[in-house]
């Protein structure tokens, strides 16, 4: 018989005011094997450890059941406090009353009732545990980035930093991502890419980092400590390591009408191209939709031009595998598609651009080399209007339910731009709410207002209608309570943000979870937020969530410095809550082989006493614990019930339905 | 009487956000003394006596413009409609009397124009 | 193939050559229209409020006959199609109005909106194909430059009527090119005509127009075709200046070589 | 009747420890109320639930028992969940077999961000079960308390 304790948890209020604590812990004390049962303010606190920790001495307890918050909150805590009472750290158990009663009912009586079903189901469970040891499995010392955007690239760096191997994979051509496209960032107004190509270049030359660019994750195995991942390299039809990235080869190609998307498709580049002067790799890319060669057999100019004969129109997609002890998950955003949106006519007129297309508008490096030119006409545009919230903080079925949270920021900074280099520009901006919280970005909106007379207008834009080379505006101005009609050259719509459509295949290969907008979920909002759930996944950057290029660095690094405490062990302990066959009642009938996801199951002959001192060898089931993750898919698929999972039991689960049912 | 506006209308004026979606879209906005956004905030506040005395009531297109555009899913269109008959319900509140018909007449007008008037101004 | 059919009032009479056209080129196209039994006006405008049950009965019926007919029910006027379409979306999904509907009809057999209503251009589009149409027609228009002008009732809601992106739709710029003519986008073709209000207010209907005219002329449209009778109306009577407007139909008739001279 | 009224079911729902039970915690998170008829077990995958659990439950005098697990394609065990889909297929149909009302059981994908689908699910199957009345069929008489 075990001798149980048991603490029930006030947590504060948040307990004690829908539960009697009182009672639950008097109750209790009356279950079999229950020598002990008190309830404290904090259990969680020093104090309430200390306590727990003193009772374990005092009374001699084998087994102590908590009454408290989820167990996905202090189960570990309360393990380690028993553990250095002397006690198997599996004999603790947690009943959850506040997650999961005190805070889904209002009735106290009710409440309580429910804390003490919870409590002795805790109680039947303890009184089957049996003190567990966890095996360990050796850390793969290396780690993979997914994502070669200004998330990816501080991860990597700050992980090779420590000393361990890291290799990036980007779909595109090249790294940097969005912040490539990006022409200054607010609120300092440097230049984008005066900040990010360094680090590009850093990334490059840092003999820990690879890059595997025009590379996607093809399949993922294994598990924290041990990922083996396949990964696929697309086909670029140029040798990466002959290209010396000259360029000539994309001069002379004779396909000129290929949309350029570093550009957002607002002018053309050729067939075999580099994104863009500062490209990391700086390797030539055939882009195989468009190649007259490659489609038809006939041309061959680039491979005619290049010295280094580093073009091979035979490549083929290669895979291969690595090993890894973690995976950062750096996918990063983008724009949403605006057809749902037409009434600001996207589609009708070129002179309606999305805020990245005049993002690139702006910059030195793009399509109007840095003058502020419409597409339509290449005219200087004087009135210019703004839309926020183009496709944000909708109704679920009208567009996405988030604020994108980065729209008020370079809205203000492209106004301000504006009406910096163009003071003649009349430039307005609708909005719903004007969000600043950051450090210097009320201020920076408020200068933008103030300085640099941007006409900020609550109310949003209903039609615009392209008309004569003007855009005609019919928006609403709520403080003045009329309907505005504008004559606009330019129109810019701030469209919300979505996470990269590579991102939900990922997520299933890597297991990860995602949230309904497919953003990735964190291992806890508030307090682990650059974990996934999953262990050994990290996030990094706009694929949790909406972010600015500050945050989205910090964690980037964050990610990095958790990645660097895993890669620092030699070995992980494993779950102890493994798989482990009764072999006197297994018949070796490989059922639980097959659906183990992990492998981990293997059949041996082994011999066994027989009647009249005969010998049998028989073929039995051996669970491999460190490979072992503990699903428990084998104990169901058994059939004749020789399979079992330790802390989970056939028993213990029963006598939880027991002590409920009772 | 503001829950039967909501109920009618099926619509529930919390839902909105204030953006100014609907004012801006709607083509009828300078022929009416309340505008779409004032009208679902004025229900949601309980202001329907002003609204029901509003010739505004009576130049909602219905085109749909609002309800199609609103990025909450308001539809203020629904609202409008279900205050416009909470009034032309009442007794002697009808818009439009059959006796005025004939002098608004001409001979194009299709049917369909004097069918849709009846239906929206009188009950 | 034949599809049950539902003219509706206006197009009896001031309306009669939506319906004419429409009817000719079906049978040239190789479909039916086959005109439902006592059919009842539709009422013109959908009913908004939850509580009205009286004024749908009769969108109702029409969907009921097509149903004992076992066919879908083609409509062609865009205010019958807007309402009958969604009050078969109340019946379907909005449990008290089909409760409602089906205890005052007395029905022996309960209606729950299984009746599938189509406007004669998804018949076009879905059904015959535009590429298809294409191929039929004899008389193609070359060269015109026409404006579609859709209105309201066609396209929103969106959600509702299912019809085309309401803010951007193509259906009808599909059915101008498959005629062999050039259709001309111009943002205000889903603007309000200014409807019913013309009979109140014909200033404020005229206003609509005109911003319609001028955005379509502005964009080069020679003529602007409709689907609505309505919108016939106001763009004809209430123009300052307006370009001519035809029924779709007669475009149809006149590149398939049906219209007599 | 007042025995109907006053008829409290009890309910056993499995939760998987990566998806449904975060997504329980999370209810609880938001405050979202949902019946404390319902007393969650956890398990660490759906496919830890044997068909046998359910079946003690029931014996033991339980009204109703539930499944939450991950999503399909989102199992932390990458195919756990499939393999609980498919018992659960199996089980359900012999419990029909057995005349067992289909309400009684029910299987539910609820991922970690669902904290208000938990609680809607526990709302609509408390009520469900409230309206079969108490599970007769397969309550073991001997285990019933008093």
């Amino acid at each position: 018989m075990q001798r149980i304790g048991v603490f029930v948890c006030w947590c504060g209020s948040n307990i004690a005011a829908t539960v009697d604590v009182e009672k639950v812990s008097q109750v209790l004390a009356q279950e079999p094997g229950v020598v002990f049962s008190t309830n404290y303010q904090y259990m969680c606190s020093q104090a309430g450890q200390e306590m727990i920790q003193q009772s374990i001495k005092e009374y001699g307890l084998t087994g102590v059941v908590v009454c408290s918050c989820s167990p996905r909150m202090h189960e570990t805590t309360f393990r380690k406090t028993c553990e250095k009472a002397g006690i198997n750290p599996h004999m603790v158990e947690i009943a959850n009353i506040r997650e999961q009663c005190s805070w889904i009912h209002k009735d106290k009586e009710v409440g309580t009732e429910k804390a003490i079903i919870l409590g002795r189901a805790a109680i039947a469970k303890v009184h089957l545990n049996t003190p567990l040891t966890a095996g360990t499995s050796p850390v793969v010392k290396r780690a993979l980035v997914i994502g070669g955007g200004i998330a990816g690239i501080q991860t990597a760096l700050d992980i090779a930093d420590a000393g361990f191997e890291v290799d990036i994979v980007e779909k595109q051509p090249t790294i940097g991502g969005k912040m490539t496209q990006i022409d200054k960032t607010f609120p300092t107004l440097d230049c984008a890419a005066c900040i990010l190509t360094p680090k590009m270049v850093d990334a490059a030359q840092n003999e820990k980092i690879h890059i595997y660019s025009y590379s996607e994750v093809e399949s993922v195995k294994g598990f924290v400590g041990n990922f083996n991942v396949t990964i696929k390299k697309k086909a670029r039809y140029v040798d990466e390591v002959k290209c010396t990235g000259c360029g000539l080869c994309t001069e002379k190609c004779p396909q000129k009408k290929v949309p350029n998307l570093f550009n957002l498709g607002l002018d053309n580049r050729r067939a075999i191209y580099i994104p863009f002067a500062q490209a990391v790799p700086k390797v030539a890319t055939i882009d195989a939709d468009y190649c007259t060669m490659l489609k038809s057999g006939k041309c061959g100019v680039c491979s005619k031009v290049c010295t280094a004969g580093a073009i091979n129109y035979q490549q083929k997609d290669e895979f291969f595998e690595q090993q890894y002890g973690a995976i950062v998950v750096a996918t990063g955003f983008n724009p949403i598609k605006l057809d749902k949106y037409d009434e600001f006519a996207y589609s009708q007129s070129p002179d309606v651009v999305t805020s990245l297309e005049f993002e690139r508008l702006m910059n030195a490096a793009g399509p109007t080399g840095g003058t502020l030119l419409r597409p339509s006409d290449g005219e200087h545009p004087h009135t210019i209007v703004f839309v926020q919230c183009v496709g944000s903080r909708c109704d679920d079925e009208k567009g996405k339910p988030y604020c994108s949270k980065i729209c008020c920021m370079y809205t203000a900074k492209h106004a301000m731009l504006c009406r910096e280099k163009y003071p003649d520009t009349d430039v307005y901006v609708f909005y719903i709410d004007v969000r600043t919280p950051g450090k210097n970005f009320d201020e920076f909106y408020r200068r933008a207002v103030e300085e640099y007379g941007v006409h900020y207008i609550k109310g949003m834009v209903g039609k615009v209608v392209p008309q004569d080379g003007k855009l005609k505006v019919q928006a609403s101005d709520l403080l003045g309570n009329r309907q505005l009609h504008i004559d606009a050259d330019m129109v810019v719509l701030a469209a919300a943000i979505e996470p990269d459509e590579t991102a939900r295949p990922l997520a299933t290969k890597l297991t990860a979870s995602m949230d309904t907008n497919d953003f990735f979920t964190e291992a806890h909002p508030k307090l682990r937020p650059v974990e996934s759930p999953t262990a050994g996944i990290f996030l990094s950057g706009a694929c949790q969530g909406p972010k600015d290029i500050p945050e989205t660095v910090a964690q980037a690094s964050a990610a990095a410095a958790k990645v660097i405490g895993l890669l620092c062990k030699d070995n992980l302990t494993c779950n102890p809550c493994t798989a482990e066959p009764n072999e006197l009642m297994c018949n070796g009938c490989s059922s639980c082989e097959k659906v183990c996801p992990y492998g981990a199951i293997t059949y041996v002959d082994k011999e066994f006493r027989g009647p009249n001192r005969t010998t049998l060898i028989r073929r039995v089931a051996q669970v491999n614990p460190a490979v072992c993750q503990g699903c428990g898919a084998c104990t169901v698929a058994c059939p004749s019930g020789a399979m079992d999972l330790k802390g989970f039991s056939n028993q213990q689960i029963m006598a939880e339905v027991d002590a409920i049912c009772r | 009487m503001v829950d039967f506006v909501k109920r009618i209308s099926g619509v529930n004026p919390r839902k909105c956000m204030k953006c100014g979606k609907c004012s801006a879209s709607c083509p009828a906005y300078d022929e009416m003394e309340y505008h779409p956004h004032q009208f679902v905030d004025m229900v949601e506040t309980g202001r329907l006596e002003e609204l029901m005395n509003s010739k505004g009531i009576y130049t909602c297109l219905s085109c749909f413009a609002c309800v199609e555009r609103c990025p909450r899913s308001v539809e203020p269109a629904k609202l409008i409609e279900a205050v416009r008959t909470a009034v032309v319900r009442q007794q002697d509140k009808t818009h439009l009397k059959p006796d005025a018909i004939p002098a608004l007449l001409d001979d194009e007008l299709p049917q369909q124009a004097i069918t849709s008037a009846f239906r929206k101004y009188r009950k | 193939m034949t599809y049950s059919y539902f003219p509706g009032c206006t197009l009896k009479t001031k309306g009669k050559d939506l319906d004419r056209y429409a009817r000719i080129s079906a049978t040239a196209l190789g479909f039916e229209l086959d005109e439902i039994p006592q059919w009842q006006c539709c009422g013109a405008v959908y009913p908004m409020s939850k509580d009205e049950i009286g004024t749908r009965l009769s969108s109702v019926r029409a969907l009921i006959s097509a149903k004992e007919q076992g066919r879908e029910l083609v409509t062609l006027c865009s205010a019958c199609h807007h309402v009958i379409k969604r009050v078969n979306g109340d019946v379907r999904n909005d449990e008290q109005i089909r409760d409602k509907v089906n205890r005052y009809l007395k029905l022996d057999d309960a209606y729950s909106g299984e009746t599938n209503v189509l406007h004669y251009l998804e018949v076009l589009r879905d059904r015959i194909g535009f590429a298809a149409l294409k191929e039929k027609v004899t008389n193609p228009l070359t060269g015109m430059k026409i404006g579609a002008y859709y209105g309201c009732l066609l396209l929103r809601p969106g959600k509702e009527m299912g019809f085309d992106n309401p803010e951007n739709p193509t259906i009808l710029e599909d059915f101008i090119r498959a005629v062999g003519a050039d259709p001309v986008i111009y943002a205000k073709r889903n603007e309000c005509c200014g409807g019913y209000c013309t009979i109140e207010n014909r200033n404020y209907a005229k206003k609509q127009v005109d911003g319609i005219m001028e955005n379509a002329k502005a964009q080069g449209a020679q003529m602007l075709i409709t689907a609505c009778p309505l919108c016939m109306y106001n763009l004809k009577e209430n123009a300052t200046d307006g370009l001519e407007v035809k029924y779709f139909t007669e475009l149809l008739a006149q590149a398939l070589g049906l219209k007599e001279e | 009747m007042s025995v109907n009224e006053q008829f409290q079911p009890t309910i056993v729902a499995f939760c998987c420890n990566w998806c449904s039970y975060a997504g329980a915690d999370l209810s609880g998170t938001n405050r979202l109320q949902y019946p404390a008829n319902v007393k969650i077990i956890r398990i660490p995958c759906s496919c830890r639930l044997n068909p046998m659990f359910i079946l003690r439950a029931f014996q033991k005098g339980a009204d109703g028992v539930i499944l939450c697990g991950c999503h399909p394609g989102d199992c932390h065990y990458t195919t756990g969940n499939y393999y609980a889909r498919r018992r659960m297929t199996l089980l359900f149909s012999m419990l029909d077999f057995m005349g067992i009302e289909r309400g009684r059981t029910r299987v539910e994908w609820v991922s970690a961000a669902e904290g208000a689908k938990f609680a809607a699910t526990m709302n609509e199957f408390v009520d469900t079960i409230t309206k079969l009345g108490p599970n007769r069929r397969l309550e073991d008489l001997r285990c019933r308390k008093e």
